[in-house]
């Protein structure tokens, strides 16, 4: 490194640098407002992309029609696996026929039913391939309740816009609304960190040796 | 055509020279920029590596490339905390190698790496056990060291120091410039430490494993030890490849023998200390292990002893020789031989502990697998080296790197 | 311009740091990240309810039972079916690896018409009826010629599809019914001769303790592998014995715990030694050989020749440990001997057959526990015998093409190895149309260059492939069958099961493409020729066909996949009908040809100048080496010792490698050649192989199939002819001389 | 405080190189259960993703006198000291890890970033890098398992003792209100492949497995013992020259034959 040491230049450049300091901070501020807007409004409204389900569902107006509540529908098989969404087959007990006024109704029967194709849901809570959820090990073992981490869906009227991260292709709710990832209920993110936290909170096999948190495969595959 | 870019007093070649040199070694980059997309974009079948072989050329050069840039850590170290003065004059030199070779090796391990788009699990999801953790915290903090450092070369640059703020910019980092060199210094020794370390902990591997301290095997010292001695070494070869490319003294000789003569202690003092090693790893670690220290050398093409012998005595304890008599730094051509051993010394031991590594059978069933890189490890490798060479040149050219040089080289008229 | 160029510095760094400030370059570092998780190129398994099909494996003879588990609608994965008799809750790395069949690019998806040349694999897809109708006409235009110039090979003649094809041709009348050759023939055979009956060798290997194997690659696939495995697990577990007698040490001879590396081809002979020492010892069973058994003099005094001794100076082997091995064998409470080689893919000579039978004989292990059986075929397909028309009548009376039940190989029901060579050997070639279902002759037979050459000479082939396979490639027509796991088929008895079995193979889905069942498609031909081929075809389709066939059976077919008959030890009462009614040690049937020894054994083809060393094949669990094209994750566990690249590797003894002209390292490459053909190769060195003798793997070196398969090192049959037994006239070569030379440069 | 039953377990195998027929029928489980991917071309044994690996061993002695054993190498799910498998530790972002629970070694696909640090430090080989993107034949996709996570190019994988499977009987566990799982529930795919019955699988903490009598066969013995990496794969072999394969001896004290070294 040079050792040259040039004090009026120095000087100089203070003053210089009084003279224009307006100017500065005025393009300072520009650039940082600018940015501020792009990333906190335009980013997300760009990252994804809307989709709209193949059909809308109520689900409030079947939670009062069935008995056990969501398991009337998401159901366990038999060997403890989760039947997730629906298929065909059980819908078509009651809609056999077309029931209601309801012009999505109707598109069911015709488009689907009638021609025994399965409704191509967009699952808003699909985790990635390398999730491993057992929703009997929450349910039945921890006793949890669904809401939990799918919010309220029961009491939902119709099926909210799917947004898709044109990146990753998820589903927004596993980042969850907030572009900034904070969330107010437990049911606003369905990240690891998410996960691990309920599960740090409860102890539950906390034996990674690298972590001392949860083991790895306990919700990897 | 660009003289006004070119510092005061001092005489470059034409602006013609300049732009073939520069235009030459550039299709070599290009040729290895190349190679790096390919790997990115086809993935990592495109080298020869392989699952014996995860690590191999590209590990290598990281630890020699980091290993020779140890030349900008140890420097400063001397010439900041040690306080030796006369530094002053090749330290800016020694910080544009240590950036060189610390961006490279930044740059290869982005290569490396089988996900590139993942690089930053390693700190986000740093597994504080893992030697490879250590390295990559130790050398991006040292990395934006070395930036620090070299900015304020760039900024005397003739052009910039006109403008006030670079100019006190330039002036307020030189103030602080030791605080980073110490911070440096402080983190190399740690990060050339963890690269040695990455094969000590190996204790899967018994031709790699060491013992060590708490968490560090001996590798870790070994390695920070060797760098030091050896990358001050390579600054001077440098150094001396530069004078002889532009045809002027850039440094003056006390400077050199000065760095050389530390170097040679360091070296000769590593050397002892390699052996000791080398000698306990082959009586006591390797049998507990299952192994003869011949096992490691022998029942395969390339791996024979004569890569113990000359990685310790020829580049080891030769080079201290010459670097710790007086006369063997004095004469020019010695100092350069044993500078050229010794960086050639230290390369073979860093690829000794990545690639022998791997090619040493474990399993009594498993045998020895031989490597060779593709043409695309090559280029990739080559391509900081071309990169190298055009920063040096641009550097040289434009800042005013050397400041003996307008002493040294007075120009008539 | 001076505050122009700060400002904009200024403007960057306020854009930057309010960038920093923002989700913007935090989300997309995370999302990248994540993009990286989930490219979209790297498939997603689509997840759905778990359920379990069970059926039975019809990838070989074994016929494991399978449980296939399914996710939805896709099969994801085959098991073993526990409880299934023999194969007991597993299956082989073949049968684990279907679905990669099942799913094969391969498949023929639709009935083709071939529009290029042979072989050059130009396809027009055409609908079923008009194949049927091509097929039907083309068929029709033959009867009125010759109607006997139709021919059928099947893979195997049992189950009902391989009889409907029999019954199509019978009607249709041509008696050339012909099926795949194995090492069941030549003990189906060996019955017949020494013990009288119609009946397949069941081995109670259970129950032996002390296991003589002239070169039966228990562990490599021999009879029901599954079935072995076990038996040799458990074989371990109770401190019984296994002696292998091989030139290679195979796995088998590994797990031996006795390996006796015979000269190979002198087997016979040493199976006689063995007698010989039993009887000279008197350590036969005295109740069996003198209340059951005929011929024993006869046998005795043939036995003369083969004194420790001189058998010692043919084979080979120590005579002091021969007599060891024959004290030790004839001393064990439960000694079974069995021989066909490797995996029993070749008949090989009867007379060995035979010599082994009687070493089992000797020591009275015959329908008894832990010994050999006599195993009726279940009898469950009981059609009314066709109603024949005068051209069928006509027809059906001709002489067969293979000459098989002819004068010179009575006892034999089809010689599918000696057509290439009538074909080729004729002017006109015997055969004008050829259906082929269930078989890969242009594969599996040796020769190959001769088959191809012979099938050049049949005008029109149709294959009733599922796979486009060599054979498939070759036809003219395809009406491709459902693959194995989308259709219903039954199973008889496991090869060398000791009871008689009848499985049901079970659709584990429906099918994946534009295919039909073999069987429908017979039947479909049948009705489309009309008139009394037509009547011979009272079912509306193939699945109707089978449950009335199995009639009772097929509730409990449905249900639990098998039924087995109760069946109980046969004894030795009543047990044999030959001529003398009784067990015969040597017989008649043998001594047709007066001028050869009563035993003979095979030489191998070739001039020992030019071919100084012996090529013999292997089996390997790890290659299909039937019918079945070796799918990826098979092939993906072959070890680099067997192929390299697309380098057939070969087996050659570091010694041999020494001798040779041309120093060889291990891994290098050469070229074999043997008097049937030439391919390149490298060579392996082990100290597992005979000195002067090279090995190579069965099963690749398919030129059918996709990339994962086709190019794949190289066929042994291309380098072997078939040699026929003088007795069965089936193929018992079990061996080639051969050469290594440089590698062309 | 930690409930007695719900003592961390100890997944392990033993291996009986006697029954073992090297028939490959467990690689072939091995893979089909967890969707490892085929190339065209595997017949370079160093690029081919092989989770569990039948290694094929010799005596080393010439015609008459050679001999071959088959070894079956699964991921070793070493425990080091204290779950400190040597892969484990040197993994700089935690993507491999090992658990007290169950003592599986686990590896996470989507955390790996593929710098192949555990590569080197596995002295098995029992992991294995995605030099390629895996690409399935069109159609055969259709029979990838939807329990395992297909992985992706320039990562990292390796045997997880199928622990989805242990996962899916947790669930019907769950389901039917269970807390432990019988023997029988969790089994390997290459343990429930091999038809020879050579593999056992187990806890081997648990003194009802029948691992746990099995480990302490005289005849039993781990890989590379003296390394400190504390495999949880055993095996047994009555013969000496294979045990003695097992590790690397410097005394010349075998009497069946000494190891012989590929070369």
């Amino acid at each position: 490194m040079s050792t040259s040491d040039d004090l009026k230049t120095k000087k100089d450049s203070v003053e210089a640098g009084d003279g224009s300091g307006g100017f500065i901070i005025l393009f300072f501020i520009i650039g940082l407002v600018a940015s501020l807007i792009s990333g906190w409004l335009l980013f997300p409204k760009l990252l994804y992309s809307e989709k709209k389900q193949p059909i809308d569902f109520n689900h409030a107006l079947h939670m009062e029609l069935v008995d056990e509540g969501c398991e009337s529908c998401h159901f366990f098989r038999e060997d403890g696996t989760y039947a997730g969404v629906p298929k065909l087959a059980q819908c078509i007990d009651c809609h056999e026929e077309v029931q209601g006024e309801s012009p999505d109704e109707a598109t069911f029967v015709e488009e689907y039913v009638t021609k025994g194709r399965e409704v191509p849901w967009l699952i808003y809570s699909q985790q990635p391939d390398c999730v491993f959820f057992s929703h009997v090990a929450h349910v039945k073992g921890a006793g949890m309740d669904c809401a939990t981490c799918h919010g309220p869906i029961g009491e939902s009227t119709s099926l909210k816009v799917y947004e898709e991260n044109r990146i990753t292709g998820y589903s927004r709710d596993i980042w969850g609304k907030n572009i900034s990832g904070i969330k107010k209920h437990t049911w606003d993110r369905m990240k690891m960190d998410d996960c691990a936290e309920c599960h740090v909170k409860n102890g539950v096999n906390q034996s990674s040796v690298q972590t001392g948190k949860g083991a790895c495969f306990v919700c990897h595959k | 055509m660009d003289s006004a870019l070119i510092p005061k007093g001092v005489r470059r070649c034409s602006i013609g020279q300049f732009a073939l040199f520069v235009g030459v070694v550039g299709v070599v980059l290009l040729w290895g920029v190349f190679a790096m997309l390919l790997c990115w974009i086809k993935g990592l079948n495109q080298t020869n590596m392989n699952d014996y072989y995860g690590f191999a050329l590209w590990i290598w050069a990281d630890l020699a490339v980091i290993a020779l840039g140890g030349g900008a850590f140890f420097t400063g170290f001397l010439r900041y905390i040690i306080g030796k003065d006369e530094l002053k004059n090749i330290i800016n030199y020694a910080v544009l190698i240590g950036f060189i070779c610390y961006s490279s090796a930044l740059l290869i391990l982005a290569i490396d790496i089988g996900q590139p788009l993942r690089g930053w699990f390693i700190f986000w999801h740093a597994n504080v056990h893992s030697m490879l953790t250590e390295v990559a915290f130790c050398l991006s903090c040292y990395f934006g060291v070395l930036t620090i450092e070299y900015l304020p070369l760039i900024l005397e640059n003739r052009q910039l120091d006109k403008v006030p703020f670079f100019h006190n910019l330039s002036h307020n980092l030189h103030e602080v410039m030791a605080v980073f060199a110490a911070t440096g210094a402080f983190l190399s020794f740690f990060h050339q430490g963890s690269l040695g370390g990455v094969a000590g902990v190996l204790f899967g591997r018994p031709f790699a494993y060491r013992e060590g301290i708490f968490i560090w095997p001996w590798t870790f010292f070994l390695f920070t030890w060797s760098a030091a001695a050896c990358g001050p070494c390579f600054t001077i070869m440098i150094t001396r490849l530069t004078e002889k490319i532009t045809r002027k003294t850039l440094v003056k000789q006390n400077v050199v023998e000065l760095l050389a003569k530390i170097s040679g202690w360091m070296l000769l003092t590593y050397t002892i200390a390699k052996i000791i090693d080398t000698w306990y790893w082959a009586a006591v670690s390797a049998p507990a292990g299952g192994f003869w220290l011949m096992d490691f050398y022998s029942n395969n093409p390339l791996y024979g002893p004569w890569i113990l012998i000359t990685e310790v005595l020829i580049c080891g304890a030769l080079p201290a020789c010459i670097l710790i008599t007086k006369s063997g730094r004095k004469n020019p051509f010695t100092l350069m031989i044993a500078a050229v051993l010794a960086v050639i010394g230290v390369s073979l031991n860093r690829w000794v502990m990545v690639l022998q590594v791997m090619a040493v059978p474990v399993m009594s069933f498993d045998k020895w697998v031989m490597y060779s890189p593709s043409w695309q490890e090559v280029a990739t490798t080559i391509l900081p080296v071309a990169y190298g060479v055009i920063l040096i040149a641009i550097s040289h050219r434009y800042l005013p790197i050397f400041p003996q040089e307008r002493e040294l080289n007075p120009i008539e008229n | 311009m001076k505050i122009d160029r700060r400002s904009f510095l200024s403007f960057v760094i306020g854009g930057a740091a309010g960038t920093a400030l923002t989700p913007l370059p935090w989300k997309l570092t995370d999302d990248l990240s994540i993009w990286t998780q989930m490219w979209p190129w790297t498939p997603v398994p689509q997840d759905g309810e778990v359920s379990y099909v069970n059926s039975v494996c019809t990838l070989c003879p074994a016929g494991c039972g399978i449980s296939v588990r399914k996710v939805d609608d896709r099969a994801v994965k085959i098991e073993g079916m526990a409880g299934y008799p023999g194969s007991n809750g597993n299956a082989c790395i073949l049968g684990m690896a279907g679905l990669q069949l099942l799913y094969s690019p391969t498949r023929v998806k639709t009935p083709l018409k071939r529009v290029g040349n042979r072989g050059e694999g130009k396809w027009k897809a055409i609908s079923w009826d008009d194949a049927i109708s091509e097929v039907a006409g083309k068929l029709g235009e033959l009867r009125k010629d010759q109607s006997s110039a139709v021919a059928g090979i099947v893979g195997s003649d049992r189950g009902t599809v391989p009889q409907l094809l029999k019954r199509l041709l019978t009607a249709y009348g041509s008696p050339n019914f012909m099926c795949s050759p194995s090492m069941d023939d030549s003990y189906a055979l060996t019955l017949k001769l020494m013990h009288g009956v119609s009946a397949s060798a069941g081995f109670d290997i259970e129950n032996a303790n002390f296991v003589l194997s002239f070169g039966s690659g228990i562990i490599e696939g021999w009879g029901s592998s599954v079935r072995m495995f076990k038996a040799n697990s458990a074989l371990k577990d109770k401190k019984g014995k296994m002696v292998q007698i091989e030139p290679r040490l195979s796995n088998t001879a590994a797990k031996a715990d006795q390996w006796v590396p015979v000269r190979p081809g002198t087997e016979t002979v040493f199976a006689l030694g063995l007698a010989y020492v039993i009887i000279q010892e008197s350590l036969y069973n005295k109740d069996f050989v003198e209340n059951y058994t005929a011929e024993f003099d006869a046998f005795r005094q043939m036995l003369d020749a083969y004194s420790p001794d001189k058998v010692a100076e043919i084979t080979g082997i120590d005579a002091e440990a021969i007599t060891t091995l024959a004290k030790a064998f004839a001393g064990a409470s439960n000694p079974l001997a069995v021989c066909g080689r490797g995996q029993g893919t070749t008949p090989g000579s009867l007379h060995e057959f035979m010599a082994v039978h009687a070493l089992n004989a000797l020591v009275g292990n015959i329908n008894k526990k832990g010994g050999v059986w006599a195993v009726p075929a279940p009898d469950y397909i009981q059609w009314p015998d066709p109603e024949l028309d005068d051209i069928a009548q006509k027809g059906i009376q001709t002489a067969r093409a293979d000459g098989a039940g002819s004068e010179k190989y009575p006892h034999t029901a089809s010689l599918l190895n000696r057509l290439p060579e009538v074909i080729n050997s004729a002017a006109q070639s015997p055969v004008q149309a050829l259906l082929v279902s269930g078989a890969n002759p242009l594969y599996a037979l040796p020769d190959s260059k001769a088959v191809k050459k012979a099938f050049d000479k049949i005008p029109f082939i149709v294959s009733f492939s599922s796979q486009m396979d060599e054979t498939a490639q070759y036809a003219d027509i395809i009406l491709p069958n459902h693959a194995y796991l989308e259709r219903y088929q039954d199973v008889p008895t496991p090869t060398g099961l000791q009871t008689p079995l009848t499985g049901l193979s079970k659709p584990v889905l429906d099918p994946l493409f534009d295919t039909k069942h073999t069987g429908d498609a017979i039947i479909m031909i049948a009705k489309a020729l009309e008139g009394n081929i037509a009547a011979a075809f009272p079912w509306d389709n193939y699945e109707v066909c089978l449950s009335e066939t199995l009639g009772d059976k097929w509730d409990a077919l449905v249900e639990n996949g098998f039924v087995a008959q109760d069946f109980q030890e046969p004894g030795w009462e009543g047990a044999f009908t030959t001529p003398s009614g009784k067990f015969e040690f040597v017989s008649k049937a043998c001594a047709a040809e007066s001028d050869k020894p009563v035993f003979s054994s095979v030489t191998p083809e070739g001039d020992e100048k030019t071919y100084p060393l012996i090529l013999i094949p292997y089996d390997s669990m790890r290659l299909s080496n039937g019918f079945i094209g070796n799918p990826p994750f098979l092939t993906k566990t072959v070890e680099d010792t067997v192929l390299k690249g697309n380098d057939i590797v070969v087996e050659i003894n570091p010694a041999t490698a020494k001798d040779r002209l041309f120093s060889l390292n291990d891994g290098a490459p050469a070229m074999l050649s043997t008097p049937r053909g030439e391919v390149r190769v490298r060579v392996h060195l082990s100290d597992g192989i005979m000195p002067g003798f090279m090995a190579m793997a069965r099963g690749l070196g398919h030129t059918a199939y996709d990339d994962y398969l086709a190019g794949k090192g190289a066929n042994f049959n291309e380098l072997i002819g078939p040699a026929e037994d003088p007795v069965s006239g089936l193929d018992s070569a079990w061996g080639i001389r051969a050469k290594l030379t440089n590698v062309p440069i | 405080m930690k409930k007695e039953h719900s003592k961390a377990k100890k997944y392990g195998m033993v291996i009986d190189l006697d029954k073992c027929t090297g028939c490959g029928a467990c690689m072939v489980a091995c893979m089909a259960e967890n969707n490892v991917p085929f190339k065209k071309d595997e017949s370079n044994k160093l690029d081919s993703i092989t989770w569990l690996r039948v290694f094929k061993l010799t005596n080393g002695k010439s015609f008459p006198d050679a001999d071959t054993c088959y070894l079956p190498r699964p991921c070793m799910h070493c425990e080091g000291e204290h779950g400190h498998a040597p892969c484990v530790s040197v993994c700089p972002a935690t993507a491999t890890d090992y658990s007290h629970e169950t003592g599986i070694v686990s590896q996470i696909y989507t955390r790996c970033f593929g710098c192949r640090y555990c590569m080197a430090a596995c002295p098995y080989h029992a992991r294995y890098f995605n030099w390629w993107d895996p690409v399935w034949p069109e159609g055969m996709e259709k029979l990838l398992n939807p329990n395992v996570s297909v992985r992706m190019r320039g990562v990292v994988e390796k045997c997880s003792f199928c622990f989805h499977r242990y996962q899916a009987a947790k669930e019907k566990a769950y389901y039917e209100g269970r807390q432990e799982l019988e023997e029988d529930e969790y089994q390997t795919a290459c343990t429930q492949a091999c038809p020879a019955g050579a593999i056992t699988f187990g806890d081997l903490n648990n003194p009802k497995h029948a691992v746990y009598e099995l480990k302490k066969d005289k005849n039993a013995f781990r890989l590379l013992e003296r390394l400190g990496t504390n495999p949880k794969v055993y095996y047994i072999s009555t013969r000496k020259w294979v045990r003695q394969a097992g590790d690397n001896y410097l005394e010349g004290y075998e009497t069946e034959g000494k190891v012989k070294k590929h070369r």
